[in-house]
This record gives structure tokens, sequence and C-alpha cells, in this order.
């Protein structure tokens, strides 16, 4: 009997095969496209929500599989590069948050694009099928290589959304910006890989069986092997020869490569820039991105090979310093925003640096559980920023609406639902992780390693911006009074806009109590349902990927050490009054009839934050300051200096052809002369070399 | 025979073609055209070599032998044969001239005869270049090509074509010059009486040298080793050498382009990897910083020029530079995925420039420009190349499961693995190039293909000739079957790649062995 | 069976002059053009296949000594009588239409066949008297063909010039042989050989060397002695400058050939009197770049090619230059090159000075600029030309391409790669002149009033069997080789 | 009395480097041709001095040939100079300067 397993390839390629669908009937025969190829989009994300929920179901039940699916490479006398799934924890729970939003953007596109008319539907849903699948085909891989490849394709899908709008000139350059940092990000990316491969032989993540081995476990055994206990892995030891590195400096550095395309692709510092940009994509696509694909990715990544990160305690702590940092730097961002998409761009920034600073203090836990919580509340938040501008004929100024919650009551309470998990209120989803995140970072800060605590004062500090800007937000869009006619009789919006809302608000509002920590240490109660999923059985192959392994790798390698001192309540009571104070700031600001901008009391310090504190301007420097005109030198000297020469070559030639001939200058006494000059020279010549005088 | 009937079918198909009249030359030229792609395609299926060519504990398939002239002592053979490194190069010539030819349909309104007879004549040689084993049967393909190549820039080329053509000819045949004699004074030097790349290769590897001209065997070596690098690095073309090439490419008609940086470039890297790589693999292992130094400046200076241009074409031209850089990266490596990857590249490349220059000829075709600031926005006008064009611009950048990156991919494992001195640090800054590649593919085609629609042409900007679109489609969907499939060619090029690995230990890197 | 003499070829050719004199004595007044180049024609035809019958026959394997030494019959002087027969057919085939509007056709014709019969002997002859005799019936009536528009001012400067140029170089070669006279006490080139060793006066034989080979270097249009062949050349009858870049080019290579090899054996003279192989090494190298390089900045096709002409004798004499004592195998490899190179130079230039000739009938004028757009007019006879620059050039259209590598991997395995490297960037540079032709007529718009009167059946009879023929001996050049080589060793297992 | 034939060497060099120093300087295309008339007999003044000293009869011989030869480049010389001042209504060689470079 097929069991889910089987099927497990199959969640990728259904929305593949709606790509397909869409892209060639779409071009051959549009008119037999339903919806423009919407219901093929939204039939295969069913199909893979189903899979997904089926494998999810299966690997509760402790089975977990892994399976080289397709060999890329045969290597002969050399290693193999294949594709190959791996279904554990980890990747079960991202596959169903995964193909949940695909499935709900899907839906939310029809009222989105559908009704509102949009051209080149084809094309779009080709674009968010082809997205799922390189998702999804990310998600289960088994090797850092394939998760490259459908890495750098949920890139190129990103590029093709963002840039749906072509005929427009905003779009396609945001595409381009989006597409070129994150490639930036992938470029030490692919040397990471690259360097991974080459270092151990092998990308996989899991070794499964004898012989078959995955290269966080050779770089423990490296490890160990220069602590003295056993022996480094042969090809590993070799590999060190050629490039004489210690085997923890050398690991650290493919650490940081790889972490290069993380930062890339989930918008950290400082690679971050792109994002903001891309929300001049359709919403969905925003949702799909922001929620559950592309920026999901890189921190998933990170999530995936924590077994090779947890070895290196350097690197752990510049993800949560990075994390950190990018929490609170893009929070205070957020904050001055006038645009829906554009405060909750920043806030994705902001959320992703949570994560990080999770992982990177040694809250595997958490930052995974952050990623779920955000996957839906963003989701949430943008699919109802969708429905507002679907509202507001395409209008995304905050300033322009107020008053909304009665004219679109299913909107603004999901939305609330939404603002109220990215806030961090109890019990929202967002609480809790975001909670379990500081938790994580403050104990082992406060433990053995204290340059953690940085990152959580700057995480803590995040959560009173985030607050802020998040009902900021609210207040503008939904309370108030309406500030223009489009606000006073806003567009309605079909079940197709709000059946999706509903089922992200409950989530919202409910998936935080899958892993209540301070609940479960207070009361002993055994309720870290995620914890417990992610923990990894014991005594199988699988434990290698498991929370506990990583605990224990945590421990021994990077030292990480927690004080349990500290209880829960303090610190989460800290954390809930720095939102709900950021929460009422805005409240006392902005929940007024008339709201106006309090911008001007932040005195310079407005500027600085309006222009994003200049990272987009020194970015565009860079590319059009330097290295444009580094390359129009480069041209310069290569059409002056190189082909100058090659030029000069041929021009001396032929100038000194010109003057040999001159020689003949048609009076044959000078002939003569000038042969019996040379029939001299020559006998001179060879007389004094052959001694004839 | 095979080998011969395809190079005769071909040269006869082009005596034939040049005899037709103007009017059905395009079209008896890619009907034609189809035979040697049906021949290459079944060699393809019955291909049954296994190992190097040049050495002999591998077999060919396809070989044949026959006395062509006697010099003295020495033997100057008619030999061909194909293993798994010209296997994919003869399948790649036949398909993209086929589709060359094709694209040639609506540029090309005048003395059409002549144009189609010379790309075939092209191709017969082109296959000879990729099918002889004996230098001097190489030789005389290799410079052939030239011929056909100065006629189609000169005749059918942009303003500046006359200086560009014998800019080219002239160029690439110093080239030729200079590693003929390097190359003949090895052969002399060495205990061998043909020019039979086998019976050299072997020579060499035995160091049975008969005489060194006093100058001591490693001196000749290496002397010979750098001036058959040269001449191929002109080909190939690597900066400095590679001025000739935006010439060239600018003025070529779209065809010609086609051809030149899908084939004719190879003929460069091919060369190498036969010649200094086969011949001479601790030469190339005593200067890989040197060589590797070649490569990484190809790949970041080229790439770098491709950024100051204007013009689409010369874009794609400089960009050819910077990815044949890589080729040599993974030469200069030296084991199985740098080898293998360059040969992949090879082929991966060839698909890829080729289809490049397509879209960008399919587009002049109906601008009559190709500047990047005459244009913008012709996506509305002309979805199908445009798409097309994205699709190709991601596979010039390597995005996976495009050919692209395969071959990419091949040759970064392969330098990161390579043992010389610095490799890793030369393949990371190399690899710097899929970054600057992104910058000026997406700059251009935001300006080109997108944003608000304006054309400075005098021309309607109207959707490509079916027969054009047809030639694009099918290169993206080879592109993407290779990127997918590498093992389509890559199984049987590691075979042959993998004796010159065995045969040079000291290069390959630490890592061997299967499934780890 | 009749057993033929060794000199049949030679003897072959000297009948055709006098049945040509004979002819326009019975008829004097008669137009007979027809007869006179069939005559010709078939005289150096059959000269040019009995040298091949020879050679076929293994005639050349063996020295045949004819008139007390005075000259000898081997398949060095079979291979060249080839040569100049075969050019010389492609002459008279050519100049049946390009002199039919002059008077003195007989004597035309016999002068050719003459000089033809000159240059054969050339070849063979193996005493310096010989050498100088058939020297001078080579020269002589050559200069009468330069000459031979009595009315254009062209061909009589350049006969003049010509002239005046070879009574010097005659003069200087002759006392050049008196001088080795005087050292050796004799002019047959085996004893010259015996005598050369260990002899007292190095100085005055070494001045005899050089002189002799002033000789020669005029023969072959080598630098310093090369100054009147581009007027020659420029200002002849078309079919005469192919008869003289091609034949009498070929012709003073051989007799050089032979007297060196045969005369002065390196190891013995390059001690005593003079390293004559470093003194080919300077005239290779000087004739080759002047040659070419004043061959690239020329307006007119003619003199470019007369230009170029100096430069392929400046690359065959490196056959000379690369000659090293003691290196047999070598030798013969770096000889028999230049002599191939002269096989299918014989063919590829006859027929490009040819294809000029076929211009200057159509009158289209002699600049490159004139030549604009021909191949839209007359496609065959430019598709010829095309393989004529190209095989000059060194590119595989033709023979010359093989010829020309040949040569410089002889001079290579010699060890003068060096010298192969000069060889290599003119010819580099040739490729930039050869290709202006092809660039005139292939790839520039003619001009509007460009008509050309008639396919004249000689001259293009003649360009297209010398296109031919450069295009087989790209593909069969195996018997042109063996024969080379083994011509020269032949000639040195003395 | 019999002079030392090295003298013979002095003189055919004086006599030769005479007809040298006439072609160098002689415009004129009849003093060119006598000055080469010098030249080629300074070559016989070896070779019949020679010949004498080594006692056989070969350079007489070929003396003779050069005579004649000689003589043959005379005619057609002069031929030759006769079209020349048809053409160029002059005998001076320097004229005939249409073709150069």
């Amino acid at each position: 009997m097929a069991g889910a397993f089987d099927f497990t390839a199959a969640v990728p390629l259904l929305p593949f095969a709606a790509f397909l669908i869409a892209l060639l009937v779409g071009h051959f025969a549009p008119r037999l496209l339903p919806k423009g190829g919407a219901i093929p989009g939204i039939l295969a994300t069913a199909g893979s929500l189903l899979l997904s929920a089926w494998l999810a179901l299966t690997v509760s039940q402790g089975t977990y599989h892994t399976e080289t699916i397709y060999t890329w490479v045969v290597g002969q006398n050399t290693f193999d590069l294949h594709f190959g799934v791996l279904v554990d924890p980890l990747s079960a729970m991202m596959l169903v948050i995964v193909s949940l939003v695909a499935f709900l953007v899907h839906v939310f596109s029809l009222g989105y694009m559908n009704d509102e008319g949009e051209t080149g539907l084809p094309r779009y849903y080709a674009g968010l099928g082809l997205f799922t699948f390189s998702m999804l085909a990310f998600v289960v891989a088994d090797n850092l290589l394939m998760a490259f490849m459908f890495f750098e394709l949920v890139g190129l899908c990103s590029y093709l959304l963002i840039g749906f709008h072509f005929r427009e000139a905003g779009p396609p350059s945001a595409a381009k910006k989006a597409f070129l940092v994150t490639r930036f990000g992938d470029y030490f990316f692919l040397i990471g890989v690259v360097g991974v491969l080459a270092t151990f032989g092998t990308s996989r993540f899991l070794a499964v069986s004898e012989g078959v081995e995955s290269f966080p476990h050779l770089a423990e055994q490296a490890l160990l092997a220069a602590q003295g206990e056993g022996a480094t892995p042969e090809h590993v030891a070799g590999f060190l020869d050629v490039v004489g590195f210690e085997p923890q400096t050398w690991f650290a550095i493919l650490g940081l490569l790889i972490l290069g395309g993380v930062i890339g692709k989930s918008a950290q510092f400082p690679l971050h820039t792109w994002l903001p940009d891309a929300m001049e994509g359709p919403t969905p696509v925003s949702a799909l991105i922001h929620a559950a694909t592309m920026v999901a990715a890189g921190v998933y990544l990170v999530a995936r090979m924590y077994g090779f990160y947890a070895l290196l305690p350097t690197v752990l702590a510049i993800i949560a310093l990075v994390g950190g940092f990018t929490a609170l730097f893009a929070a205070t961002m957020g904050v001055v925003k006038d645009e829906l998409k554009q405060v909750l761009a920043y806030s994705t920034i902001s959320q992703y640096g949570y994560m990080m600073l999770g992982l990177g203090a040694g809250g595997y836990i958490a930052a995974t559980f952050h990623l779920m919580t955000h996957a839906f509340f963003k989701a949430l938040l943008f699919l109802g920023a969708g429905s507002v501008i679907i509202a507001m004929h395409h209008n995304e100024d905050m300033w322009d609406m107020g008053g909304l919650k009665e004219k679109m009551p299913v909107t603004y309470y999901t939305f609330l639902s939404g603002s109220l998990a990215l806030a961090g209120i109890v019990p929202f989803a967002g609480f809790w992780s975001k909670d379990e995140v500081l938790y994580e970072a403050l104990i082992y800060g406060s433990g053995e390693s204290p340059i953690l605590l940085a990152g959580y004062a700057m995480g803590l500090l995040a959560v009173f911006f985030t607050g802020f800007y998040t009902f900021r937000m609210v207040f503008l869009t939904f309370h108030g009074d309406a500030r223009t006619d489009t606000a006073e009789s806003p567009h309605g919006v079909g079940w197709n806009v709000k059946f999706p809302l509903v089922v992200l608000g409950v989530l919202a509002a409910t998936v935080g109590l899958i892993n209540m920590t301070p609940v479960a240490k207070l009361t002993g109660e055994h309720i870290e349902f995620l914890k417990d999923w992610l923990a990894g059985p014991q005594g199988s192959a699988y434990a290698n990927i498991g929370y506990e392994h990583y605990h224990h790798l945590l421990v021994d390698f990077a030292g990480y050490g927690a004080n349990e001192s500290l209880g829960v309540l303090v610190p989460a009571a800290v954390s809930l009054g720095l939102a709900l104070a950021g929460a009422g700031l805005a409240w006392r600001l902005y929940s007024v009839p008339e709201p106006v901008e309090h911008t001007e009391k932040l005195g310079g310090i407005k500027t600085v934050l309006y222009n994003n504190y200049y990272q987009d301007e020194y970015q565009v420097w860079l590319a059009e300051g330097v290295t444009l005109p580094l390359a129009r030198a480069a041209d310069t000297f290569d059409q002056g200096i190189i082909d100058g020469v090659v030029n000069g070559v041929s021009s001396v030639s032929l100038f000194a052809g010109g003057r040999i001939k001159r020689i003949q200058d048609g009076i044959v006494t000078h002939y003569a002369a000038l042969l019996t000059l040379s029939l001299v020279a020559l006998l001179v010549a060879f007389g004094l070399l052959g001694g004839w005088f | 025979m095979l080998i011969e009937a395809l190079i005769a079918v071909t040269f006869v198909s082009a005596v034939a073609v040049m005899l037709a009249p103007d009017k059905i030359a395009g079209k008896l030229a890619f009907a034609l055209s189809l035979l040697p792609v049906a021949g290459s395609l079944w060699m393809f299926g019955q291909y049954d070599a296994s190992g190097n060519a040049l050495f002999e504990a591998g077999t060919l398939a396809f070989e044949t032998t026959a006395k062509w002239i006697t010099v003295g002592p020495y033997a100057l053979n008619w030999h061909v044969g194909v293993d798994g490194i010209s296997m994919p190069l003869v399948v790649l010539s036949t398909v993209l001239t086929s589709l060359a030819i094709l694209s040639a349909w609506t540029p090309i309104q005048e003395r059409q005869s002549q144009f189609y007879s010379l790309m075939l004549f092209m191709l017969a040689s082109l296959l000879g270049v990729f099918t002889a084993l004996d230098f001097f049967v190489w030789f005389v393909f290799w410079e052939f090509v030239l011929v056909p190549m100065y006629f189609l820039i000169g005749i059918w080329g942009g303003p500046r074509r006359k200086y560009a053509a014998i800019k080219f000819f002239v160029y690439t045949n110093v080239a030729s010059l200079v590693m003929f004699i390097g190359f003949v004074a090895l052969v002399f030097a060495l205990d061998v009486n043909s020019f039979d790349m086998i019976a050299v290769t072997s020579a060499l590897a035995n160091d049975s040298f008969a005489t060194t001209y006093g100058l001591g065997a490693e001196t000749l070596k290496v002397v010979a080793f750098f001036a058959m690098f040269f001449g191929f690095a002109v080909k190939v073309p690597t900066v400095p050498l590679h001025t000739w090439l935006p010439d060239a490419h600018v003025q070529a008609p779209t065809p010609a382009s086609v051809m030149l940086a899908g084939v004719l470039l190879k003929m460069g890297t091919y060369a190498m990897l036969r010649f200094n790589f086969t011949m001479l693999p601790g030469v190339a292992r005593d200067y890989a910083v040197l060589i590797a130094i070649f490569a990484v400046v190809s790949v970041i200076y080229g790439a770098m020029l491709a950024l100051a241009q204007q013009d689409l074409k010369r874009i794609v031209a400089y960009s050819s530079v910077s990815s044949m850089g890589y080729v040599i990266l993974g030469l200069v490596a030296y084991n199985v995925y740098g080898l293998g990857g360059a040969t992949f590249q090879m082929v991966a490349h060839g698909l890829i420039s080729g289809l490049m220059f397509m879209c960008v000829g399919v587009i002049y075709n109906v601008a009559h420009t190709r500047m990047v600031g005459d244009l913008s926005g012709i996506a509305d006008k002309m979805p199908v190349t445009a798409a097309v064009f994205v699709a190709a611009a991601f596979g010039y950048m390597g995005l996976p499961l495009m050919a692209g990156f395969a071959g990419e991919v091949f040759i970064f494992i392969g330098g990161f693995q390579a043992t010389f001195p610095y490799a890793q640090l030369f393949t990371a800054v190399a690899m710097f190039g899929i970054v600057v590649v992104a910058g000026y593919l997406l700059f251009a085609m935001q300006r080109v293909l997108f944003g608000p629609f304006s054309a400075d042409t005098d021309y309607d900007i109207v959707p490509a000739a079916s027969h054009d679109t047809f030639a694009i489609v099918v290169l993206v969907l080879l592109v993407i079957v290779l990127g997918t499939a590498p093992e389509v060619f890559y199984g049987m090029i590691q075979d042959a790649v993998n004796p010159m690995v065995d045969s040079f230990p000291e290069a390959t890197a630490v890592l061997t062995g299967g499934e780890l | 069976m009749v057993e033929l003499p060794p000199l049949t070829p030679q003897i072959v050719l000297g009948v055709t002059a006098i049945v040509l004199f004979g002819v326009d004595i019975v008829a004097p007044n008669t137009r007979k053009n027809g007869l006179l180049a069939g005559i010709s024609a078939a005289g150096t035809s059959l000269a040019a296949a009995t040298a091949v019958w020879f050679l076929a026959a293994g005639t050349g394997d063996f020295r045949f000594v004819q008139f007390d030494g005075a000259l000898v019959v081997d398949a060095l002087s079979l291979f060249f009588a080839f040569i100049v027969g075969s050019v010389a057919t492609l002459v008279v085939v050519a100049s049946y239409d390009y002199v039919r509007e002059e008077d003195h056709l007989a004597e035309f014709y016999s002068l050719v066949i003459l000089a033809a019969t000159g240059m054969t002997l050339m070849a063979s002859a193996n005493s310096l008297v010989t050498v100088f005799v058939a020297l001078e019936l080579a020269s002589l009536p050559s200069y009468a063909l330069v000459a031979f528009l009595k009315t254009n001012r062209g061909s009589v400067e350049a006969g003049l010039k010509y002239f005046l140029i070879g009574a010097l170089s005659s003069a200087v070669m002759a006392y050049g042989i008196s001088l080795i006279y005087a050292t050796t006490g004799t002019l047959l080139l085996d004893d010259i050989a015996a005598a050369v060793t260990g002899t007292e006066l190095g100085g005055v034989l070494g001045l005899g060397i050089v002189m002799l080979a002033g000789g020669f270097a005029f023969k072959t249009a080598s630098v310093p002695f090369h100054f009147w062949a581009p007027e020659a050349y420029e200002g002849a009858p078309a079919p005469i400058s192919a008869f003289l870049s091609s034949a009498s080019k070929a012709a003073g290579f051989a007799v050089a050939f032979r007297v060196f090899t045969t005369a002065f054996p390196l190891d013995a003279v390059a001690a005593t009197a003079v390293d004559w192989s470093l003194l080919f090494v300077v005239l290779a190298v000087v004739t080759m770049t002047l040659g070419n390089f004043a061959a690239a900045t020329q307006d007119t096709v003619k003199r470019m090619l007369a230009y170029s002409s100096i430069g392929h004798a400046g690359y065959v004499l490196m056959g000379l230059a690369a000659l090293q004592s003691g290196a047999t195998d070598a030798n013969s490899f770096v000889l028999g090159a230049s002599m191939t190179h002269l096989l299918v130079y014989g063919f590829m230039n006859t027929g490009a000075f040819l294809f000029v000739a076929l211009a200057e009938y159509w009158d289209v004028g002699r600049t490159f600029e004139d030549y604009n757009g021909l191949a839209t007019r007359a496609p065959v006879a430019c598709v010829a030309m095309t393989v004529f620059m190209f095989s000059l050039a060194g590119l595989p259209v033709g023979g010359g391409f093989l010829s020309k590598y040949l040569l410089f991997a002889g001079t290579v395995q010699a060890g003068f790669a060096w010298l192969a490297a000069v060889a290599a960037i003119n010819s580099a540079l040739s490729l930039y002149y050869y290709s202006r032709v092809v660039k005139a007529i292939w790839i520039e718009d003619p001009s509007d009033d460009l008509t050309l009167r008639g396919t004249p059946t000689g001259l293009y009879t003649a360009v297209i069997a010398a296109g031919v023929a450069t295009v087989v001996l790209l593909v069969a050049f195996d018997p042109v080789a063996q024969t080379a080589i083994h011509a020269a060793e032949v000639l040195f297992a003395l | 009395m019999a002079v030392a034939v090295e003298y013979y060497l002095l003189l055919s060099a004086a006599v030769f480097c005479t007809g040298v120093f006439g072609i160098l300087t002689r415009e004129n295309a009849l003093m060119f041709l006598i000055s080469v008339e010098l030249m080629l007999n300074s070559a016989n003044i070896n070779l019949v001095a020679f010949s004498h000293f080594y006692g056989n009869a070969t350079g007489q011989v070929f003396s003779l040939f050069v005579i004649a030869l000689a003589a043959a480049e005379v005619a057609v010389g002069l031929g030759i100079i006769l079209v020349l001042y048809r053409n160029f209504d002059d005998v001076d060689v320097t004229n005939a300067t249409t073709m150069r470079w």
C-alpha cells in the first residue's frame, strides 16, 4: 500500500504542473484556461496542502523519510549530485505552511487579480505556480546543492512576479533590485555550497545509511578530532590540508558564506533593501514572498542545516547579532512609513531578524516557532492589506484611509488579529514565539555567551517599536474618520478575499498555543507540542536533525550554557509590557478622528528614517557611483590601451610598410647603388665573420 | 566512415546551396542542415566509446585512419574519431548551425545562396575540428573555419564590417601561427614520427625526447605550452587578447554571431583541453596560478566591460569573454568536475550565447536598433520574444536547471577541489562574475524589455516571425533539458576526462570515490 | 621499348622553340596565334608530363650525369622541370588571349619556350659553366619578354630595369665564378666540393661564394638583388610576370639548391670560407620582411603580387638557411618543404598573376578599388582568385597552406624556430594584404559601369586550371611531398 | 717572366671596381652597358689567368662563353635601349621612373 511518502515528490510537482498548464494553455489556447489559470493553481496547491498534511500526519507518527529522487550528476570517481527529498518534522511543518499560504494566496488572487480585471493572468498564475513549486522543492531538499538551486529559482520567481506589471516603470526596477541584491547574497551562498561539496564530498543534510554521509556530521567528526577525539574523516582532512585552515576556521568561513545567501533572501541587514521595493509586486505576491516563500527560505535554510551552525559559536554569534540588529533597525524604519505595505515590509524584515536572533541564540525551537507563526500572521496582514487596497482602489497611502473598520469588518477583525500577533500581544501567536526567541537569547546570553545579550537588548527594544508601528498602522487605516472619498465608500470584496482572511485570522490568533513555553515552565504541563515535534527520535539516523541533537551540539561545541536561574515570567512580562507600551503610544497619537503626522517631533532623525538610513543610497552609490564608473573606466582602458595596442601594431606595421617601400624609388641607378652597397656590406660582414682578412 | 560522411554531406550541401538560386537558398540550406543534425544525433545514439581520445587505453567511436601525406619520416594521416569530449561539441555544432540558418531567414536578404553556403562550409570544417585526431588534419579544419567567417562578417556585417572582418582574420591567424610553431617544435623534439595526437600525447607522457634544441625538456615544454596557450587564448578569447571579439560580434550578422559565440569560441577551449592540458599537464600544473589569473581576469574584467556597454550585442559579446574565463578556470583545476565542467560549459555556453545572440537578432530584425537607450518596454509588443529573452538571460546568469548553471557549478566545484595554490580564492573571485552578469543583463532587460513602451526607431515593433520564434524556443528548451539532465552529455564527458585526471594524480583533488 | 634520354624535358622544350621559329619562317605573314600557342602548350605540357613520367618511373632515384658532369638529371631537376613546364603551359595558354592583338607572336612564344628551356637546364646544371649559361639562357629571353609591349612605357621601363639589374647581377656572378675557379681550379660542382676542403684561399673563395649567391638572389628576386622585381612584374605583360615570378624563381632556387648543397658542403666551407647558411638566414629574414611589408601598402594589385613574390622568396630561402651540416633528415625535410612550396607557389602565384592578366584583358584598371565587386560579374574567376590569395596567405583552401606550414615546420625542426616565428609574423601580415584583394572583389560594391567584355577562353582555362591544381594539391599533397623530400634526399645522398 | 697569379686577382678586382663605379655614376644606358662589359671582362681575366695557373682549359673555355654571352646580352640590351629611346625620347636610365614604391 502506498504511503504518504510515495507522494512526496508530488507536493512540489503539482504546482509545477499548474505552472505548465498556465504557461502553455495560456499561450496557445487562453480561452480554455479557467479563470486565467487560477483554477489549476488552486487545485494544485490544494492538492499539495492535502498531501503535505498527510505527510505531516505520517511524520507525527515518528516515521520520517528520505529518498533520492533523481541523480542529477553521476560522478565518476567523484561524488554524485542529486535531487532528493527529506521529510522530517521541520520540512513537513514547512510544507504545510507553504502550501497553505500558497493555496490561500491563490484563492485571494481570484479576488485581487481576476475580479480587478488584470491582464496577463496566465503569466501571473504561472509565476505563482512556479514560485510555489520552487519553494516546496526547496523545503523538501535533502541536500544543500538542491536547496541552493531551488533557492535561486525562488529568486527568479520573485523577479517575475514583482515585475508582473512590467509596463510600468517601477515594478521592473524593483524586480531587478530584488534579484540583484539577493543574487549578491547567493554569490556567497554558492561559494559556500561549492565549498561544502569540495570539503565534505557531500552536501546532504542527513546521513541515512552506511557510507552515505552528511556534511554536518562530517564537520562534527572533524571538530571532535580537532579536540582529540576520533579521527578527521579522510577526505575532509585532505581538503583541509589543501586550504591550510584549521577545521574550526574553515567551517566558520563556510558557515558565513552560506549565511550570505540567508541574509540576502531573508532580507537581513545589510541586504534588506530589496524587500521594501518588492512591494511593487501585486499584493498577494507580497504575501507569498513575505510569509512563506522567498524570505522564509533563508531562515529555513539555517534551521535546516542547524547541525552545522550549532558547531560554530562565532557564526552563531554573528547570526544573533545580525538578527537582533535587523529586528531593531527595520522596526525603527517602519515607524514613519505612510504606505500600508511599506509598514508591513519593514515589519517583515524586523520579524525575520527575530528568527535569526533566535537561531543564533540557540533557540532553534523558538525560531522555527516564530517562522511558523509569522507565516500565518504576515500572510494575513498582507492579504488584509490587499483587501484594503482593493477597497481603496489601489491607493495604499494610509493617510488617505481611516474609518474602514465599519465598512469592512471581516478585514478589520482579521487584520487586527494579525496585528496583535505581530505586536506580540498575549495570547496571539506572535507573542508566544517572539517571547521565546527573546527568552532563549536572554538565558544563553546571561549564561555562557554574553554576546547574545546585545542581541537580546536590540530585540527587546524592537518590541516597543513593533507595537508602535503595528498599531499606528491599524489606527490610521481602520480607525478615526474616513479621510478621503474613496475611504468613505470603499469597493466591496468578495468571498474569495474574505475566506483566506478568516482562515489566517483564526490561525494567527491560535497557532501560538501549540508551544506555550512559559505556561509549560510555570505549570510543568507537557504542552510544548512543537518542541516535541522537532525533538527528533532518539536512536535513529534522524536523530541527527532533531532538536535534542542540536542542543547537545550547542552545548558541546558552541559552549552554550543556559542561565536557568531566570524565571520565565519576568522576561515575558517585560516584552509584553514594551509591546503594549508601543501600542499604547500609537493609540495616544493616532487613534483620534483626525490623526496628524507626529514625525516632526523626531527632528533630524525623521529625515534619516524617511530615507531608511540611506541604505538604498549607499547601495545605489556602490552600483552606480562606483561599479559603473569602474566599468566605464575599464571600457575606456580596453578600447584605448588594449585595443589600442592591437590597432597600434597594425598601424605601425602598415606605416613601416609604407616606409620600406620608399626604398624602391624608381631610379635604376639608385637600385644599382643599393645593390652594390648591400653586397659590399654582406661581403664585409661575412669577411669579418669568416676571417678572410 | 560516419564522420567522413557527415563532413562530406555538409560539404556537398554547401556546394549545392551555393549553386541554388537566392530565392530558395534559405529553405534549402535549412533542409540540408537537418542532415548533419540527424547524422550527429544518430552518432550520439550509436556512441559507444570509452575513455579519452588521446589516451591509448581509450576507445574511440567512428574512428577511421587513412594515409594522407608522408613527409620524410613523418606521417600525416587522416585520423578522425570522437570521444566523450568531442561528441557533445559535434552535436552542438550541427544543431546550432541549423538553428542559425533558420535565424538568418529574416535578416539576410542579399546574396542568400552565398551566405547559407558559407554557413554550411563552416559547419563542415567545425565538424572536422572537433573530430580530427591528427594535428595536421585538425589544423586544416581549424584554419579553414576562418574563411567562411571572414566572408560572413565582411559581406553581411554592419557598418564597420570590413575593419572587424580583417581584424578577426589577421588576429586569429597570428594566433594560429604562433600555436603552430610551438606545437611543431614540441613534436619534432619528441621521439615520434607522426603528428598523430595520440602518439604525441603518449610520447610526452613518457618524456621520450629525441632532442630539445639545447633548451632542456622542461624549458621546451613550457615554451611550447605558452605558444599554444597564446594561440588558443586568442580564439577563446582570454583577456587581454580579446579585443577582436566585440568588433567581430557587433559587426557580424546575427547568424554569424551565433556561430562565432556558440561554436567558434569553443574551438579555443577545446584545443586548450586537447593540447595544453592533455598533453602537457605538468606545465599546466606548474603555471596553474598564472593561468588561473588569466581566467579570473577574463571573468571579472569581461563582465565589467559588458557592464559598460549600451549595445546589446556588445554586452553579450563581452559576457562571452567572461563566460569563457570559467572554462579556463575549470581546465586549470584539473579534476573531474573541473575538466568535465569546462567541457560541459562549452556546450552550455554555446547554446546559451547562441540563444542570446538570436534573441538580440530577433529584436534587431524588428527594431533595426540594438542600443539599450533606443528601446523601452518592447515586451508589450513582442511578448514571446521577450519571454525567451528573459529565459535566455537567466540562463546566462546561471539559473539552476538551465545548462549554464550546471556547467558553472561543476567548474566551481572543480575549482574548489583544485590543489594549486589559492585555487579556492581564485574560484571565489571568479564566481563574482555571476553577480556582475546578473547586473548587466538585468539592467539591459529592464530598460529594453520593460517599462512604458517607446522605441526610437522608424520601424513598427511587431511580433517576430514564427521561424525566428521557433529557433529561439527550441534553444531555450535545449538549455533547460541540458540543465535538468546534464547527464545526457556529462556522463560521456566524465568518461573522457577521467583518464586525464588519472594520468596526472598530482593535480587531482583530495576527494575521490563514490557517494560519500 | 625506346629508351628516352634523361634530358627529354629540356630537349622537348628546345625542339619546341625551334619548331616555333620554323613555323614562323614557313609562314611569316599569317596570323597564327592559335597554332603557335597550341604548339607551345603541347611542348611545355609534354615536357612537364615527361618529367612526371620520369619521376614516377624512378629516373630521379639516381643521378644521370650527362656531358661529363656538366649536366645532371635527378629527382630535383625533374621536379623543377615539372614546375617550369606546367607554369609555362599555363602561361602560354593564357597568352593566347593576352597577346592576340600584338605583333611578333612567334617570337613571343619561342622566347617563352627558350626561357623555359633555360630554366629547366638551370635545374640540371652541374657545373658553374652550365649554371651561368643556363641562367643567361633563361634571362636574356626574359628581358625581351618583359619589354615585349614595345609601345607601353611601363613594359619598356620594366624591361630596362630588369635588364640593367640583370646585367649587373650576372657580371657579379661571373666574377664570383671566376673567383671560385681561382681557388679550386675547376668549375664542376662535384670537383669543387672536393677542392674546397682545406683550401688556403678561404677569403677569395668566400668572396666568390657570396657573389655567386648574388647571382641566384637576382634570379629568385631576393634582397638585395630584388630591385628589378617590383617594376618588372608590374610593368611586364601579366602572363610574363606570372612566368618570371613562378618558374624563373623556381629555377633560381633549383640551381641554388644544387650548387650550394653539392659544391659547398657546409661542414667544409663554413669553417674556412663562409657560413652560407647564415648568409641565407640573413637574406631570408630581410627578403621576407621587405617583401611583405612593402606589399602591405600597395595600391595596385599587380605590384602587391610582385612584392608578395619577394616575400615568398624569403620563405623559400629558409630552406637553404635552415640547412645544417650533418643533419640529413632535417635537411631533406626543410629543403623538400621548400621545393613543395615552390611547386604549389608555381600554381597559385601563376594563377594570381593570370587573374591580373584577365583583369588587364577586361581593362578594369590596376588598383584594388578598380577590382571592387568583380565577383558580381565574374564569380568563377573570382572564386579562383580567392583560392589563390588565401592559399598564398596560408589558409587551407589550397596546397599553399600545407606547403607553407611544412616549410615552417621544417625550419622549426632544424632548430630555427625563431626564423619560423619571423616568417609567421610576415605570413600574418601577408594575410592582410591578400585579403584586401578578396575584400575588393567580394565585399566591396561594384561601380555602376563595371562591365566585362567576354570570357576569354585561354585566360579562363589557365586561371581555372591553376585554381583546380591549387585546391587539389591540398588534398593530394602526398605525391608532391614525397617526391620533393625524395629529391632532397637524392641531392644529399652524394 | 711569369707574373704571380695574385696580381691577376688584383688587376681583375680593379677592373671590376671600375665597372661598378661606372654603373654607379653613369646615367647613360650605353655607358651602363660598357661598365657591365668591364665587369664581365674582369671575370675573364681571372678565368684566363687561373686557367694558366692550374694548367687546365676550363677557365679559358668558360671565358669564351662569357664573351659570347656578353655579346648576346648587349644585343638584347641594345634592343631594350632602342625601345627606351622610342618611349622616353632619351637613353638616360634615370628617366624611366613611372613605376616606383
